[in-house]
């Protein structure tokens, strides 16, 4: 570009081709000039994509607010202050760890070569010059949001320390091994890989599996080494209760809050991973993404709350609307086409977020049955939609869409296979592969790794502290001083009488003027 | 480009090469990729209106009421989603040979490409803030089956039918075809009159038909009260947060309704958008707090500041701006803002004096301010801009050319259709959804709070921990530590 | 370019040259097709650069909500609707003082031409057609962030009219000039003027200085002169109190959404000071900024949070965190980096983070020694960060980024100078001369202001309106009107009752049916 910019087309091509003939000059006008649109166009190209992570990162940034409204809104007053410190420190520590080891393990030093390897090896503390920033600050974000799902489940009853060692290890370590897998050109189910695995690779665009059923399989194992709270499935002497007991959250506003926030950061999350957005088919693909995250978002919301109210009206002859079946419906639909947003139709979004509605449902109560304790149901919404979310890549993906988004579409959603008339099970197959192995993965490595903080007494609060809160046994105190109304009232009859005063002083005085 | 060009004719090959610079290196591709990001993320702000209008209206209900106001905004995201993907784009722009309605692309079924889907998902962050206008004003005793069905009713029909008309290229008001209405064609650049007037008109019809909220106007035997009873708000922070919120989200309302970046006018209009939305917010929200706080000091003698003014003030320049923003200079801004600000205040004091009873003031808000808006277009647009803003330059505002009231015609004759329409079908609809006794939730529901009657429990809990139980804590901490003293 | 675009270059050459020489020709195309190339991707910047402006804009005026919840959640109950208004204020008068004489002031008809000048005197009211209306948008944002730090020191007990007074003065006035200063090319401290403050100018990319350490000066300077809330230092009877008083803030949610919604902000407030995205060395630039805001912010919180825990330990016995402390050590690793953000590697970003959360600390813990009242220690947060942000500035710049960012690397920060052995002050001198301009700006102009307001009586409101909450006394009553469970609950019994008997009913009609 430079060269182009000092020195005019002509110049440089007569220079070249002081004797050439009349072709040959024009031709190199020509070349020259398309060289420099394609250096200005890549220079605004550069600066787009630029833009774009940015713009994507601080969307996805925002998903924090979101999970941290969510989760205060979920839960206990007594432990609002707790579970929001929880929600900041997966910024900042899950941000240090990403920057120390998490970038490093998930993405550095992934070259082009077939190669599949376990884990990345450079770039830690960002060292190195070859790391794009700005995806580095994309993929801190969704980093984070992998550590926030988990704090929902296990709030009111985790101690800080066992937080803040399982959030580090989970953002520098195991979160990394996964992303690796299925989005570095060396992961071995990524379709980036020259030979991924049965030469099809796994299709999850945004993190359906990476990052929704990674963090909800280690929140399940931590609700299970964990325990249920005080008083949710057994009595004060320790006997299982015939009904369990509801605990619910305090404030649906600060929830309700908390899913728009989440709505909103989703798109950031969804249309940015296509990492660019200066190309024409960038775009197209983005597009398509945005809006088949809001269908399945709405499908969702729209499917569990009336099948909630349905069942419930068949046992107590009242039509009741749920808010936080409502609004978590549609979170699991959101996480549901995180995976195939790019790869599906709108109308297979709408299935998709119906599907996933249910999908919640059933593993709400599910999870219930079981008795494990889920204190914002992130495990139904995240684990249960992440893993429907993969499978529906297997099923509904489409070759014209594989081929925009991928640029492959030699193995399709299963029923585009049947359309094909082949049958062949290969996407659907390596999509399962992905779920067996986040699964085997996180499980594997965070089971063992909370049932040691548990031996080691750096897991659960103990039961006095649980009664009393968080809030005041570790954090100075309650996370709401709404002093009662009389009080203030009664503070203020003083001053309403000074006021009629100085009022009737007022009237006289113009009554006198008159 | 080399295959396709005989190098052997030097002038032909230079003509093309030439004439092409941009074909051949990929740079038409950085504009649409570019356009569609815009709108990507101009869709994405206005989308987050929808957590504004949330929080705006359940901060200004009373508390037990919350959780049913807070899950019909949610609900009106996920069914207008719904509603406009099925039927409400394809009768907004489908292609039609009628002015009326357009008659394809239902489920975008037509869209293959980039900017046909962004382009949905632009439109449909819109039709949800059209729907989700209404949801304040019938607060507190709604039911919501109804509510549902008019959402989606609003979204799949109602509205869509406006938007052809206005902003389709086929529609009958359009400005965006070869030869429109009296030459110009209804001016409204981001919807005061085609977002904001429906939902405020579609609000106020169903103000009248649900009555108000007991206890409002009339007192338990049903007697008018002398002094309407004011139900205060029960969250300030709430909606501050909401006002912000929405502020937050015009500036993908407004400059995103250029529909484009990647070229100078669309930059300069949009960047002149998010100037004029300022401003007029600015001047509204000031306006309506000082007046209302000069008017209150005359009768009471004490000077004090009203958040609701302020914040309506605010939200009231917003619409009113939303349909010149393109076309009018930044004073125009101010000065519509101002007037904003003043409409609210009478419009809200109007509605009360009709004993017309709107929980969160949407209708001044809304319905008022956007016809102002639609108005003031026809006052003060500004020719050059029309021009770079892609309008007809034919026919200006009124204060620019006194003796051409072509634009104003036009614009009064949008805000009569808008109110017609709407008028005309929303009546009947609501009053059928009242005969059919599913429109208003019953009395005793009522007093209750519909959190407790048909949402399982209040929306907030703030019981503290047991004080038993922190004394315990403390007491144990206090001897095993020895330094704490029990508070 | 219209003609460009109506004409074929070759037509209007030809045109032109009918009878020209070949030469002539050629070199008429080849100007042509370079000039059309410039120009289509002039098009293009153009848009991108005010899309980017838009984008950081709007993410700058979302801070506004951050400091009003922020504000909110960090004061009592009975002051809250006070402190909203405010903040509400601050972005519409703010906003309407930017547009009469702000910009004006700050921007307005700046020249190449290397002169020092005080002030701007252009632009006023946005008359002109010279400006760049999103230029202007990005920093009215800029400008109402200005006045609501302060909004949060002096809440609780500032009447509604002084600070209307100030806050319009500030923006409209003192703000400006320092802007002028250090951003417009003929600020003396700018290193965009052609012959700067000691041929360096000063380092400070988005506003440690003119938007932070200023409103933290002005806080200051109102806080004297106020004096403290009642019962904060002082007893009822005016006697000085053993241990001051703790008010804590009425709710930890709203205060923790104020900070994620700066913190997202803030990737609109720092990238967005490249003001251009259009090119790859500015999308570079912007991708660096929004990683180092990241990881400083990151590192204040951590800094603080484990300092104070550590500190405290040592007192109680106990590990408390301490939920304040915590998001003011983030907030005052982001105000530090707010300034070096594009000249400073990503480690050093971590280490202005760490030592910003210990400034605040101990910023916070002075004021206490003082009997300065800061409502929600704002202060330390942008007074103290701001100071050290500029520093480090000085400290921390590498030549490398410096060139990126500036176009010039002949003063570096401090440590790299040593790095060049030649230990040269200029850089930190600048820096420091630029602490000491706003410091003496602001108390020169600012001090008199309030103590003249206050002379005046427009400032504190009285004992009586103190003690009952503003809320009631100006504002209409109370904030919130959150009634106690009990009685809720009590009004829906005669409900529950009579949708017993209708399920009961219900039952009966469908045994009989069977």
């Amino acid at each position: 570009m430079s060269e182009i910019e000092s020195l005019s087309v002509f110049e440089s091509c007569t220079a070249q081709y002081t004797t050439a003939e009349l072709d040959n000059l024009l031709q190199c006008i020509s070349d020259g000039s398309a060289e420099a649109t394609a250096a200005a166009a890549q220079d605004i190209s550069t600066g787009l994509d630029h833009f774009y992570l940015i713009y994507a990162g601080a969307l996805v940034f925002f998903m924090q607010l979101g999970f941290a409204m969510l989760c205060a809104g979920s839960i206990r007053a007594k432990n609002v202050k707790n579970v929001l410190l929880w929600n900041l420190m997966d910024s900042c520590g899950g941000g240090l760890a990403f920057w120390v080891t998490g970038y490093a393990f998930a993405y550095g030093g992934e070259d082009d070569s077939p190669t599949w390897t376990f884990i990345g090896y450079k770039n830690f503390f960002l060292m190195g010059d070859d790391v794009n920033l700005s995806y580095w600050f994309f993929q801190f974000a969704f980093a984070c949001a992998v550590s926030s799902i988990v704090a929902g489940t296990i709030a009111e009853r985790t101690q800080m320390k066992g937080y803040l060692f399982y959030s580090l290890f989970l953002v520098g370590f195991v979160y990394p091994v996964v992303a690796h897998a299925f989005w570095s050109t060396n992961g071995f189910l990524a379709n980036t890989n020259a030979e991924p695995l049965w030469n099809s690779g796994a299709i999850d665009f945004a993190g359906s599996g990476p990052v929704h059923m990674l963090g909800g399989v280690t929140a399940l194992m931590a609700a299970i080494v964990l325990g249920p709270r005080l008083g949710r499935f057994h009595d004060d002497d320790g006997q299982i209760l015939e009904v369990p007991n509801d605990i619910p959250g305090h404030s649906t506003p600060l929830a309700i809050l908390g899913t728009f926030a989440l709505w909103f950061g989703w798109y950031g999350f969804n249309p940015g991973s296509t990492f660019s957005a200066s190309t024409a088919v960038a775009g197209e693909v983005a597009a398509l993404v945005a809006v088949n995250t809001t269908l399945a978002a709405a499908a969702g919301a729209i499917s569990a709350m009336f099948t909630s109210t349905y069942f419930n009206y068949r046992i107590e002859g009242v039509h009741t609307y749920d808010v936080a079946y409502t609004m978590n419906g549609l979170l699991t639909g959101l996480v549901a086409i995180t995976a195939p947003c790019a790869s599906v139709d709108s109308w297979a979004a709408v299935v998709i977020g119906i599907v996933a509605g249910w999908a919640y449902l059933a593993g709400s109560k599910l999870l219930v049955k079981l008795r494990i304790d889920d204190a914002v149901d992130a495990i139904p919404v995240h684990l249960v939609g992440g893993m429907w979310g993969l499978i529906a890549a297997g099923l509904f993906s489409t070759p014209e869409l594989l081929e925009k988004a991928y640029g492959q579409s030699e193995h399709v959603g299963w029923f585009y296979e049947w359309g094909r008339g082949s049958g062949n099970f290969t996407l659907i197959g390596t999509q399962l592969i992905g779920i067996l192995f986040i699964f085997g993965w996180t499980t594997a490595i965070m089971y063992p790794f909370f049932w040691l903080l548990n031996v080691f007494g750096s897991l659960r609060v103990d039961p006095m502290e649980e009664h009393a809160g968080m809030d005041i046994s570790r954090h100075n105190g309650s996370g709401y001083i709404i002093e009662k109304q009389d009080k203030l009232l009664d503070a203020s009859t003083s001053l309403h009488q000074r006021r009629s005063i100085a009022l009737a002083l007022k009237t006289t005085e113009k009554a006198a003027t008159e | 480009m080399s295959d396709t060009v005989d190098f052997s004719d030097a002038d032909a090959f230079t003509a093309y090469c030439v004439a092409n610079p941009l074909d051949a290196s990929g740079a038409v591709c950085v504009i649409e990729g570019l356009d569609t990001f815009f709108l990507l993320f101009a869709g994405a702000l206005v989308f987050m209106m929808q957590a504004g209008f949330a929080m705006l209206c359940a901060g200004s209900v009373r508390q037990k009421n919350v959780k049913n106001i807070m899950l019909k905004n949610l609900l009106d995201a996920c069914g207008g989603a719904l509603g406009f993907y099925t039927l409400g784009y394809g009768f907004s722009y489908g292609a039609s040979n009628n002015a009326f309605i357009g008659t394809s692309d239902f489920a975008i079924t037509d869209a293959s490409s980039g900017p046909d889907y962004i382009g949905f998902f632009f439109q449909f962050a819109f039709a949800a803030t059209a729907a989700t206008i209404v949801a304040g004003t019938v607060a507190e005793r709604c039911k919501m089956t109804a509510y549902l069905c008019y959402s989606f009713f609003l979204t799949a029909f109602v509205y869509p039918v406006v938007v052809h008309s206005i902003w389709s290229s086929d529609g009958f008001l359009t400005a965006f075809t070869d030869e429109p209405f009296r030459g110009v064609g209804m001016i409204d650049f981001a919807g005061s009159g085609v977002v904001h007037m429906t939902g405020g008109a579609t609000a106020l019809v169903a103000a009248i038909v649900l009555g108000p909220r007991r206890g409002r106007f009339y007192d338990e035997d049903g007697n008018v009260l002398e002094t309407p009873v004011t139900f205060p708000a029960h969250s300030v922070a709430l909606q501050i947060l909401g006002t912000f919120i929405l502020w937050f989200g015009w500036y993908g309302f407004n400059p995103g309704s250029a529909l484009a970046i990647a070229n100078p006018d669309s930059a300069a209009t949009a960047a002149l958008c998010a100037v004029t939305t300022t401003l007029a917010a600015a001047c509204g929200c000031v306006t309506a707090m000082f007046f209302d706080s000069v008017m209150d000091s005359r009768v009471t003698g004490e000077v004090s500041y009203d958040l609701s003014m302020a914040m309506n003030g605010a939200l009231g320049g917003l619409v009113a701006i939303t349909a010149g923003c393109s076309v009018v200079k930044p004073w125009a801004a101010c000065v519509i803002g101002i007037v904003g600000g003043l409409v609210y205040y009478f419009f809200s004091k109007l509605l009360i004096k009709l004993k017309i009873d709107d929980a969160v003031d949407a209708i001044p808000v809304h319905f008022a301010n956007g016809m102002w808006g639609v108005i003031a277009v026809g006052l003060f647009a500004d020719k050059d801009l029309q021009g770079i803003a892609g309008y007809s330059q034919a026919h200006q505002g009124w204060f620019n050319d006194f003796g051409d009231l072509n634009l104003l015609l036009v614009q009064f004759c949008g805000i009569c259709w808008i109110c017609g329409w709407v008028f005309a079908v929303m009546t009947p609809f609501f009053m059928l959804l009242n005969f059919a006794g599913i429109f208003r939730v019953d009395p005793l529901e009522e007093e209750v709070g519909l959190d407790i009657s048909h949402h399982r429990g209040t929306a907030y809990d703030l019981e503290p921990a047991k004080q038993t139980d922190v004394e315990e804590l403390m007491e144990v901490r206090a001897s095993r530590h020895g330094k704490v003293e029990v508070p």
